[in-house]
């Protein structure tokens, strides 16, 4: 009896955080905020990255390092959305009156998780396309971005509910964010490298390995005190 | 159902909102929480609807002697005031749903619909909420929080930007309510005090 | 200059700059606590 | 009287520490002269990531029993780690400068503790933005938690990726120290009274905060 009663309440989270996850895509499909931003300042960037270095000149080394810096600021610019917008409409009470903070927090989680790859899915081939970036290992780099987009989704979403509690919200974004998801940046920029190389010049799966526990600690902490800033 | 709040207390920072508040309701009454501006009528609404922690003290819903967990409270209770928006760029329709559904119900298509006549929204609930005007907004969060039948109802400024009709039909709907169940009301307006069983003043603490 | 005194300068710039943080620290306790003593005794008259 | 004797006492050997460190201490073959910075450099290493962890577990604290002071103890303490990792810097950047011939040059080790000041320069960013004093100290709590969590992982993973000058920690994976008795000498005694030093840095400053705290709640 206990057990089921568990597996209720654990199937009822699910469902609830499914349903804030597509409350927040219905919204974002009309007005197209954090897509918007997320999107225009990957596309100015990689133009300006292109238009600067050209097209031929610059190694792979540099190439998979300004890969990860285009997608991580263009993240930064969106994934504080998710909170700000509900606290900033005087949603955040009304959502709090009817649901529980994980669902709450695995809700917007999915969705930031959604958002960074569709961002991830256009930027991406552009960039392979535009920078003349030779991928040996695709799969390779394929699974440092699955992994990077789950670190990176997991710590921007909570620093955006933190954020989004305290008076100045687009200035901090960044600061706070930025220490604590530098190994997604640094290990991803790696794998990106190896994944560029003919020849795997290191064993790329430690790397994949680090990247993924940083996800499973990061989304594990953000679950367990989430509680305390949202029912701050 | 039966709703009791013991010794609380709020401060903001040094700032202190009020101290000791005590007081016990059940179903089938109506309490009124009366204050001037800036008392802080709404601050204790959200304490004892458990949306803000108190600094100090306990609010406990009882049934039948048996103490409601926070999930169960989240279901019984129904709340409209002023800082509790809808989504605006959602409709009627879209916003209701979601709230029905996140709520465990299933079957709330008829009630969502005699509600929405009953408030006078018929015919404009496919708009977004944006498009509405104030009223109309006002209307629509009574609906959100009839929805799924609370026991406790809580409205914060029940009249606030109503028209003549709309306030009578939200005073049918006070008489109606408090026969059965909890309406805790938290206003400045001597007419609304009609309902009122009971009557808690906040005298702001020096 | 040779860097050995560069080391040794600034070893004791840190090494005085301890010593000035907790004599000021220590003022302040005891003044805070003649304070505290003094309302205390307003207090019980 | 006690405290008198322990300050005098703490003053003295951190006095001795620095003659040791320079004139008793034979310095280390292949290191040359800047071997001194280490008996100052690896204390203030050590004392800061002490320092950090009491206040992650006063945050922890805090988030348990919202009690206020926590949350004060917590700022203080990491207000002294970064103090602490500032001083650390400074004394590695000198080695670095000696040894590697410029004072900074993205070696992994450097390149973390820049992201510590980092996280904890935010923290103190964080602190100032929020005016309420609860909501400040749950977020800060929660902050001060994460960045807990993930700064490891920075200091183990860069390393591997990029190969570092810096020699290896004290406690290594061998678990040897390579120096000479004499050295160890002073180096322990100065690794032992910086630690002293810090703890009673924190305990004068938790001793404040409690009568402060006191002093508010006679004023009301």
């Amino acid at each position: 009896m206990e057990s089921l009663n568990q597996k209720q309440g654990l199937l009822q989270t699910g469902t609830n955080a499914y349903l804030i996850f597509k409350k927040d895509l219905l919204q974002e499909f009309k007005t197209r905020y954090a897509l918007n931003a997320i999107f225009l300042f990957a596309l100015v960037t990689l133009f300006a990255v292109s238009f600067a270095i050209g097209t031929f000149n610059a190694s792979s080394d540099i190439l998979s390092a300004l890969l990860w810096i285009i997608l991580f600021f263009a993240s930064m610019s969106g994934l504080s959305h998710i909170f700000v917008r509900e606290e900033e409409a005087h949603t955040a009470d009304t959502l709090k009156l009817v649901a529980k903070p994980t669902e709450i927090f695995l809700g917007k989680l999915i969705f930031n998780i959604v958002l960074l790859f569709m961002v991830e899915l256009l930027v991406v081939p552009l960039y392979v396309a535009i920078m003349n970036f030779t991928i040996y290992h695709i799969l390779l780099l394929a699974a440092a971005l699955l992994f990077g987009t789950f670190g990176l989704a997991g710590g921007g979403t909570i620093v955006a509910a933190i954020i989004a509690k305290s008076n100045a919200r687009g200035a901090l974004f960044t600061v706070l964010a930025f220490p604590i998801l530098l190994p997604v940046l640094v290990t991803g920029i790696s794998v990106t490298k190896n994944a560029a190389t003919e020849k795997l010049f290191s064993n790329p799966v430690s790397e994949l390995q680090s990247l993924f526990a940083f996800a499973i600690v990061i989304i594990t902490a953000g679950i367990l005190l989430f509680d305390f800033i949202w029912n701050e | 159902m039966q709703l009791i709040a013991e010794s609380i207390t709020k401060y903001f920072n040094e700032h202190i909102i009020f101290k000791d508040i005590h007081f016990a309701a059940a179903s089938g009454s109506c309490l009124a929480v009366l204050g001037p501006n800036g008392s802080g009528k709404t601050t204790l609404m959200r304490i004892v609807s458990k949306l803000l922690a108190p600094t100090a003290g306990t609010v406990t819903f009882n049934e039948n002697g048996q103490v409601l967990t926070d999930t169960e409270i989240r279901y019984r209770i129904g709340f409209l005031g002023p800082y509790l928006e809808l989504y605006q760029d959602l409709t009627a329709t879209e916003n209701l749903s979601f709230f029905a559904k996140i709520r465990g119900l299933t079957d709330y298509q008829p009630a969502m619909n005699r509600l929405l006549d009953q408030f006078g929204l018929k015919g404009r609930e496919e708009d977004p909420v944006r498009a509405y005007s104030s009223g109309m907004k006002q209307r629509l969060k009574y609906v959100f929080a009839l929805l799924h039948q609370p026991d406790v109802l809580f409205v914060d400024e029940p009249r606030s930007n109503l028209d003549a009709e709309g306030i009578a039909r939200v005073y049918d709907l006070f008489s109606e309510f408090k026969k059965e169940r909890l309406l805790i009301l938290a206003t400045n307006d001597s007419e609304d005090l009609q309902f009122a069983d009971e009557r808690i003043e906040i005298r702001v603490a020096g | 200059m040779q860097p050995v005194y560069v080391v040794l300068i600034i070893n004791l710039i840190i090494w005085a700059g301890i010593f000035g943080f907790m004599f000021n620290t220590d003022k302040k306790i005891s003044s805070l606590s003649v304070k505290l003593e003094r309302l205390n005794r307003d207090k019980n008259i | 009287m006690v405290n008198k004797l322990l300050k005098i006492g703490l003053f003295l050997i951190l006095s001795l520490v620095i003659i040791g460190a320079f004139i008793y201490a034979p310095l280390a073959k292949g290191l040359g002269e800047f071997t001194r910075v280490l008996y100052f450099h690896v204390p203030m290493a050590w004392i800061t990531v002490v320092a950090f962890f009491i206040g992650a577990v006063y945050s922890i604290l805090y988030l348990k029993k919202k009690e206020h002071k926590y949350d004060l103890y917590a700022e203080t303490a990491n207000q002294l780690g970064f103090l602490f990792v500032v001083l650390a810097t400074v004394t590695g950047s000198i080695w670095a400068k000696m040894s590697w011939g410029s004072f900074w040059n993205w070696d992994p080790r450097e390149t973390s503790i820049f992201i510590l000041m980092l996280v904890y320069a935010a923290y103190f960013a964080l602190r100032s933005a929020v005016e309420q004093a609860d909501r400040r100290a749950s977020l800060a709590a929660v902050y001060d938690i994460i960045a807990f969590v993930t700064v490891p992982f920075f200091v183990f993973i860069v390393p591997r990726i990029y190969a570092s000058l810096h020699p290896d920690p004290l406690i290594n994976t061998q678990g040897k120290i390579h120096m000479s008795p004499k050295m160890q000498l002073v180096f322990f005694t100065s690794l032992f009274s910086y630690t002293m030093v810090f703890v009673w840095m924190l305990i004068m400053r938790i001793k404040m905060i409690k009568l402060k705290l006191k002093l508010k709640e006679m004023e009301q």
